[in-house]
């Protein structure tokens, strides 16, 4: 099962640095929550896994990994919110209209 | 295990924001609207303000437990602490002064829910708590996010205004990213050990073999990312001066002295409680604890000097206060970065004294600056301009509080940042002492600038300054408490010592 | 095959799994097909007509003729819409209604994966289809299509809420997610059935089941008179067969579902009557909650929108908090 | 009179004034003034009292008031036993300790009679300042405390303190009060001070982290175990006394005990001598840290450039010659060579220029920063004579440059510049204070008679003894001094008179007091230099047995 | 451990034939069914007008505040259903910490009640 710790972990790792990616490239302000998100489940993968298969494996990951899910749940509700009334107001989600300050 | 009835009391503190937090929102549904909303704000502070003494009350009763020991909550997940009892008192007092610069602010900063602008510092105080007081990797992270989450809501609070939303997105952006960085890393942490709890988790972590000693290095720096943005410290500080301008100044107070503070606390448990002494490679080698210190004094060393240059090209006030919070990041994390070796122990305590100082200054700067952009209608520093025609006391107390910034005698930050380089030069780090004193020195262009518009500038602006009760209260409280403890810091910390023992309050576990 | 999920995994036994899938994919049409034709005949009946009596005998092969009719009909995809999504649309909101009855028992012999959370794993499975059906709506390009889509998604995430609760009151009483456990825990007749101690969950759960299914009285999303036809108004062909397969499918699986959490399962309801074999007590309950679901549909009228939301959100839900902090204390009490 | 605490009077006494002030409205410009003056007059009489019950043949210092002010009490986990004298003790506690304590002795007292005589006539020349008299008066008097505060403090800690209390007054009085370009030259001073400040606060922070540790054992009660204290001080003092001793702890080796976090290096040692030589350095100015200095005495309010070059210059000396030498006085034999070099390029340089500047302020400038040179030959010379011309040059070079400043004060109230080519023919239109004006200039040169030459004198004989050539290389700039001076004043006061000076009117009588005061000091200690030289003698004693030579 | 993996088997398995079914149907669906596209067939439907505009517009926000709503109560589950299976155990100490926790989610429901996210106004 050692080879299972691993193969989870490497799809942890390339799902969080494609969200990580994202969260720092695209354009579109949802595609880049979207992003976040996956680096979140990316750690839960992580977790999970290591609950599982880790050197001292215990429920505690998943225990961790509900947690994460329902903080991750209530960002996401909140970065939307925050979302929509930036669209509201600028009629743009894109990320490279956000440069009202620094000027 | 389980939580008993007598272990309530406590969990007064935390109860009673959770309680009040809960009542005041529902007072404010519930209440017509047409009714003035100022008193939910007297609410919250009355709700602080009892926290707070049963905070006290709390640290009175662990000094008559003989011999004194911490008392420990579910499991250990949640240590009542006079490291976390230090934290907490000084989140209550700063969240105190910046509800009343919200209440000094409502009508002017456009915010339409009141109600929630004053009560939602509460789950936010509650999150910092959680982070003071946690010895649980689950529960350190859960107080994280309650903390990050109300506030991004907070810097949103504004919500015709673009500026608030576009720094509302940026900040839940940097924020989200931040935490998927930081669980990365515990991650990690709980993968090697196996446990989520504080304690376990040094133990196992010591006994690794050397097939770990790389991931010890992944999680580590994994979270120091993470935390890296959350204390705002370059090269992780992007997000701050954009968050910082766009949000209420208020809230900019908030995030610039709790978030930060209650970061630093979670930091200090974090790297103390697990990473101290990690990774023995044999007697000449050194050990994986000193690189990752290192690291954290590399960091302070880089926050320090891009926090300093780049203050020196801001026109916006408080892009301006962005920046020297970025400085103040850095000088912040020295006594964390600084081992305790040798004589040297007093990392708490100098990390506590100058998180009171920098709290003080910075909330007192802040309101001047909130005070200038309700006169003058703009944050350019320019505003400042001949303040001490139109006001001199506020001058006056404006110039007390940049001198205390600036790091100059006598005032709190003086003694603040002169007792953390005390420390670093304790333990031989002289490079790093170098570079924080020099750049203090380059702090002096820029916050220097801020007196030489108030004093040597005409009056090119010729409002008068506002009158506002709140915000002048707040400016000089601040103002004094700086002048008292520079003069007098062993108020401060000879009380911390007193009743913080390091070994007894941070490290013992039942 | 109960011995064979014992056994480690070969090809033959994969292969004898799949056989077994197949058969119930083929029931499950059959199901559908015949479900159709009931509750056009039920509805009829209802209302003093005939229903449908040409094709076939008693008109038994009507349901078959529409579908091969919906099989050789020409398949349009407008021009404006989004190709991709538009052909995934359907296979989106048919795959999970299928993928839910993966897990139910039909009795202690004759079930299929037997999942420690399969009550978990059917909600989840469930919430899928939403996508679908939003998918569809948003694919078309069609205002009517959207507001249908977008309708459709707020309702059933609406009432996804008071239905997952309503549940736990279950859950609490059997102290497992198997839903072979729970079956097993209402052994012992009538009164051990779980919709008289959870009466409230029960009836929280048929009002919200009802609502999830986009059955009149809430069938908004495809309101004819309102919306045209909702979401599909689109699709045609067996692109639109297959929503509509879904639904059906949805029907069946809602119905074992309540059979299996409110019903007692596979059991008796008289200690006495226990010598009928499990499958026909199952079979029973499952088609008396069919029947009540088309009964409800010939009786009710359609409720306006801005009620339902309110019905899932102000009503359904508090109750069902309630009904499980009910259940709690009184198991608390009772112990 | 001893057990008055007279130290404090002086240096607090302006605080008087200030809270006085606060309750003044600000346009009452006539009260303002007086009680600014008052409030710096009392000073001047404190020091007189003290000067009159001063003990001069006392060695060591007198006046001593030691109060405990801050103290930090730091972990004692980390040590929770202490070996004594072959004995363990348990520390019973273990802070930082900085002292409120103030100790005058023959060093400091000279520069504390310069310093309330020259601030004293520096706020009545502040007659001509025409804004904001209040401010002006709160920050002249802040300022005030902090000098007496640097020249009195016996606590690094403390004397840190009042050197940045005596910082960020000048940079506002600069700032608000000075001319066109008074930012700039604000800026200026701060960036250069902070620098130097920050530089000492290394220096002083290392020092008492590693020199001020001290172990004392509290007298033993019983049969209770010996109790401990362990203290880091930033006394002078224990300082000096732990640097000196060579079984204190910074003096011991790390190899004969085990891991001592506060042994001292020589190249420790090193570092800190040249630390404390830059600190101070740039507030002398040594040469090539210069270049503020220059621009405050253009731009600053002639009041103030009265105190900044008659005062706070001497800040400097006084700081190197008390910790630099008094703490590293080996280090400083060594470096002596390179110090008296670094002093002939100063007085050189500063001759060379002051002969070409076309502004009067500029050549005084010029002619300060010669004068320093002089008391950086004479700390170099190691020697009584040459420590004594020292501290003579920094007194009389404050007189001196007070009384200049104070006339050229009075001139540009009258002509609205200093450009050498717009003044002339004076002495027709203001013979009095032409005539003082030369008086000082002839003092500056080193006129024997007047008080320049003493120190001169001294500090020549000093170096001539131990470095020849440069005492001779030096002694040019003597001769260029007089050059430069007498153009200056020539121009002046002879020649032509240009239009500026036209129908002058000579000084009032408020103006010519202070003339006449510091010119009658000036020619008191030319012709009896011994009043002061009695003074300092035990001092400079002391500080030489510290060099053992 | 072999009925753990075989349980999923099978839950693979009937993923297999959903999507077999469609896939299946809808190719003999094609050879079956005629195909003769037009410009007037491949129009929007508009209750017979001529289509205007796109339909891809902003629709209400009010959807969002559902989509929120949704999410938070979801979540609830996730701790919900953990405790109601272990309640046994846990009993009456967990069945205070639960009411607690959902006593903090009725706070919010009524927010959003009072805040007027449920009021459905048209569309």
């Amino acid at each position: 099962m050692e080879q299972m710790l691993g193969s989870y972990l490497t799809l942890g790792a390339i799902l969080f640095c494609i969200g990580l990616y994202g969260a720092l490239s695209k354009k579109n302000a949802v595609i880049v929550l979207l992003s976040i998100e996956l680096m979140l489940n990316a750690v839960n993968i992580n977790f999970v896994a290591f609950a599982k298969y880790g050197p001292n494996a215990n429920l505690s990951g998943q225990i961790f990994s509900l947690f994460n899910m329902t903080i991750a749940a209530a960002e996401a509700a909140v970065g939307l919110a925050i979302l929509i009334l930036l669209y509201r107001n600028k009629g743009t989600t894109d990320v490279v209209d956000m440069n009202m300050m620094k000027k | 295990m389980r939580l008993q009835a007598s272990d309530l009391t406590y969990l007064g503190p935390e109860l009673t924001l959770i309680i009040a937090a809960v009542l005041i929102s529902l007072i404010d549904l519930l209440m017509p609207g047409r009714m003035s909303r100022k008193w939910l704000g007297w609410l919250t502070l009355g709700a602080l303000f009892v926290s707070g003494i049963f905070t006290v009350m709390s640290i009175l009763s662990l000094g008559g437990n003989e011999p004194k020991e911490a008392i420990i909550l579910l499991g250990q997940s949640y240590r009542i602490d006079d490291f976390a009892h230090l934290f907490k008192l000084l989140f209550l007092s700063g969240t105190v002064l910046i509800v009343l610069m919200s209440m000094g602010s409502i009508r002017q900063e456009g915010i339409r829910h009141e109600g929630e602008y004053y009560y939602l510092y509460l789950p936010a105080v509650l999150g910092a708590f959680v982070m003071a007081s946690s010895g649980d990797l689950i529960t350190l992270f859960v107080g994280l996010e309650l903390l990050s989450i109300t506030s991004y809501i907070l810097v949103a609070m504004k919500k015709s205004d673009k500026r608030s939303n576009e720094a509302a997105f940026k900040y839940v952006v940097m924020g989200g990213i931040a935490s998927a960085f930081i669980l990365y890393g515990m991650s990690f942490l709980y993968g090697m050990t196996g446990s989520t709890s504080l304690a376990e988790l040094s133990v196992h972590l010591q006994k690794l073999d050397e097939s770990f000693h790389a991931m010890i290095y992944l999680s580590f720096f994994l979270m120091l990312a993470g935390f890296g943005v959350k204390i705002a410290a370059a090269p992780f500080h992007a997000w701050s001066p954009d968050v910082y301008q766009g949000a209420p100044t208020p809230v900019t107070a908030f995030l610039a002295v709790i978030s930060k503070g209650a970061a630093f606390a979670m930091l200090f448990r974090i790297v103390y409680n697990a990473y101290l002494g990690v990774g023995y490679r044999g007697v000449e080698e050194p050990m994986i604890s000193d690189d990752l210190f290192l690291s954290l004094l590399i960091l302070a060393a880089v926050a320090m000097i891009v926090g300093n240059t780049m203050a020196l090209r801001q026109h916006n006030s408080k892009r301006l206060m962005a920046y020297s919070g970025i400085a103040n990041a850095g000088y912040l994390l020295v006594p964390l970065a600084v081992q305790f070796q040798g004589l040297h122990y007093s990392g708490v305590s100098e990390l506590i004294y100058y998180l009171v100082a920098y709290g003080l200054m910075n909330i007192g700067m802040l309101a001047v600056i909130m005070l200038m952009s309700q006169s003058v209608g703009h944050g350019e520093l320019r505003g400042f301009s001949g303040l001490y025609y139109r006001a001199p006391w506020t001058a006056v107390a404006t110039l007390v509080l940049i001198l205390s910034l600036a790091g100059l005698p006598i005032t709190a930050g003086f003694f603040g940042k002169l007792y953390i380089l005390l420390g670093a030069l304790h333990t031989k780090t002289y490079w790093l002492a170098v570079i924080m004193i020099v750049t203090s020195v380059i702090s002096y262009f820029y916050y220097f600038g801020i007196a030489r518009q108030m004093f040597m500038r005409s009056n090119s602006e010729r409002q008068d300054v506002a009158r506002n009760g709140y915000l002048q209260t707040v400016i000089w409280f601040c103002a004094a408490a700086t002048v008292l403890l520079g003069l007098f810091p062993q108020w401060i910390i000879g009380w911390i010592s007193d009743i913080f023992q390091l070994s007894f309050d941070f490290f013992t576990n039942r | 095959m109960n011995e064979m999920l014992q056994e480690s995994l070969t090809w033959t036994n994969a292969g004898i799994f799949f056989m077994f899938a197949t058969i119930l994919l083929f029931v499950v049409l059959g199901f559908v097909t015949y479900a159709i034709y009931f509750e056009r005949k039920v509805i009829g009946w209802m209302q003093l007509r005939i229903g449908p009596n040409r094709v076939g005998p008693l008109g038994l092969l009507q349901s078959v003729a529409d579908v091969l009719k919906l099989l050789i009909k020409e398949d349009t995809i407008p021009h404006k819409a989004d190709r991709t999504l538009f052909i995934l649309a359907p296979v989106i909101s048919f795959v999970p209604s299928f993928l839910v009855l993966a897990t139910i028992p039909y009795t202690d012999s004759i079930h299929f994966a037997e999942l420690n959370v399969g009550l978990l794993y059917y909600v989840a499975i469930s919430g899928i289809t939403t996508i679908g059906i939003m998918m569809g709506g948003w694919a078309s390009n069609n205002k009517y299509a959207l507001l249908g889509g977008m309708r459709s998604a707020a309702q059933m995430i609406s009432y996804e809420i008071p239905l997952v609760m309503s549940v736990v009151g279950v859950i609490l009483l059997s102290g497992s997610l198997n839903l072979t456990t729970i079956v097993e825990g209402q052994s012992g007749g009538l009164w051990n059935w779980n919709f008289l101690p959870q009466i409230i969950g029960f009836v929280v759960f048929i009002i919200a089941a009802v609502a999830e299914l986009n059955r009149t009285p809430f069938d908004l999303p495809e309101a004819e008179s309102e919306l045209v036809a909702g979401y599909h108004v689109e699709y045609s062909g067996f692109r639109f067969a297959f929503f509509m397969l879904g639904e059906y499918v949805y029907v069946y699986a809602i119905a074992a579902l309540t059979t299996v959490l409110f019903l007692g399962g596979w059991h008796a309801p008289f200690e006495f009557l226990s010598f009928i074999p499990g499958i026909l007590w199952f079979l029973l309950k499952f088609s008396m909650v069919v029947f009540s679901l088309f009964w409800i549909r010939a009786t009710m009228p359609r409720i306006r929108v801005d009620h339902l939301m309110g019905l899932g959100w102000k009503v359904l839900l508090p109750v069902a908090l309630a009904n499980i902090f009910l259940t709690a204390i009184l198991i608390e009490l009772l112990n | 009179m001893d057990n008055l605490p007279l130290l404090s009077w002086i240096t607090l006494s302006p605080l008087l004034g200030i809270l006085i002030l606060l309750f003044i409205p600000k346009d009452k410009g006539k009260w303002i003034k007086t009680i600014g003056m008052a409030a710096a007059f009392l000073p001047l009489l404190f020091t007189l009292i003290l000067w009159t019950s001063y003990a001069p043949e006392q060695a060591g210092f007198q006046y001593e008031e030691k109060r405990t002010w801050i103290e930090v009490p730091l972990n004692r986990e980390a040590v929770p036993q202490i070996f004594i004298e072959g004995e363990m003790a348990n520390v019973s506690s273990f802070a930082y300790e900085f002292d409120y304590h103030l100790a005058v002795d023959g060093l400091s007292l000279p520069l504390v009679f310069l310093t309330a005589l020259v601030s004293f006539m520096a706020a009545f020349a502040a007659m001509y300042i025409k804004k904001r008299w209040k401010s002006f008066y709160i920050l002249f008097l802040l300022l005030q405390v902090g000098m007496f505060g640097v020249f009195l403090a016996k606590d690094l800690f403390l004397f840190f303190i009042f050197f940045e209390m005596a910082i960020i007054p000048t940079f506002f009085l600069i700032g608000i009060w000075g001319f066109m370009d008074r930012e700039k030259a604000a800026n200026k001073f701060l960036i250069y001070n902070g620098v130097g400040s920050a530089i000492l606060l290394i220096a002083i922070l290392l020092l008492v982290n590693t020199a001020g540790f001290s172990v004392e054992t509290l007298p033993k009660t019983g049969d209770e175990p010996l109790q401990a204290e362990m203290v880091y001080h930033a006394d002078m003092s224990v300082i000096a006394s732990n640097l000196t001793n060579p079984d204190a702890y910074v003096n011991q080796d790390p190899e004969s005990l085990s891991q001592n976090p506060f042994y001292m290096s020589e190249s420790m040692k090193w570092t800190l001598f040249l630390l404390l030589l830059i600190g101070f350095g740039i507030k002398l100015p040594i040469f090539p840290f210069h270049t503020w200095m220059l621009k405050v005495h253009t731009e600053a309010p002639f009041a103030v450039v009265m105190i900044h070059s008659g005062i706070l210059l001497k800040m400097g000396a006084y700081g190197l010659m008390r910790f630099g030498y008094g703490f590293f006085p080996e280090q400083a034999q060594d470096a002596a060579m390179v110090i008296a070099i670094l002093g002939v390029i100063n007085i050189l340089y500063g001759a060379l220029l002051a002969m070409v500047q076309k502004e009067l302020r500029l050549v005084l400038a010029y002619s300060s920063i010669s004068h320093m040179g002089i008391v950086l030959l004479g700390l170099a010379a190691m020697n009584a004579a040459g420590y004594e011309g020292a501290v003579l040059q920094l007194i009389s070079h404050g007189l001196i440059s007070a009384l200049l400043f104070l006339i050229v004060g009075s001139f540009y109230q009258r002509t609205q510049t200093t450009e050498l080519s717009q003044l002339g023919g004076m002495a027709k239109s203001a013979p009095f204070m032409s005539g003082l004006l030369l008086l000082a200039g002839l003092a500056s040169l080193g006129l024997p008679g007047l008080s320049g030459f003493v120190g001169e004198l001294l500090a020549f004989i000093g170096l001539f003894g131990e470095m020849r050539v440069l005492a001779i290389i030096a002694a040019l700039g003597i001769v260029l001094a007089a050059v430069y001076v007498l153009r200056a004043i020539m121009a002046i006061t002879y020649g032509p008179t240009s239009s500026a000076t036209e129908g002058m009117k000579d000084a009032r009588f408020a103006e010519a007091l202070p003339m006449i005061i510091l010119a009658g000091m000036i020619i008191l200690i030319g012709i009896y230099p011994y009043w002061l030289i009695h003074v300092m003698e035990p001092a400079i004693q002391t500080m030489l047995s510290g060099i053992g030579g | 451990m072999e009925a753990y993996v075989n349980h999923y088997v099978i839950v693979t398995i009937f993923l297999t034939l959903g999507i077999l079914l469609p896939i299946a149907a809808l190719t003999v669906g094609r050879l079956l069914r005629p195909n003769r596209p037009t410009e007037e067939k491949q129009t929007t439907y508009e209750s017979g007008n001529e289509p205007v505009g796109t339909a891809e517009i902003r629709f209400n926000a009010r959807y969002y505040l559902y989509a929120l709503m949704f999410v938070i109560f979801d979540v609830e589950t996730v701790f919900l259903y953990p405790w109601a299976v272990a309640y046994d155990w846990l009993g009456l100490f967990a069945l205070i910490e639960m009411l607690i926790f959902v006593a903090l989610l009725v706070v919010g429901l009524i927010y959003a009640w009072k805040k007027k996210v449920f009021q459905w106004n048209s569309i």
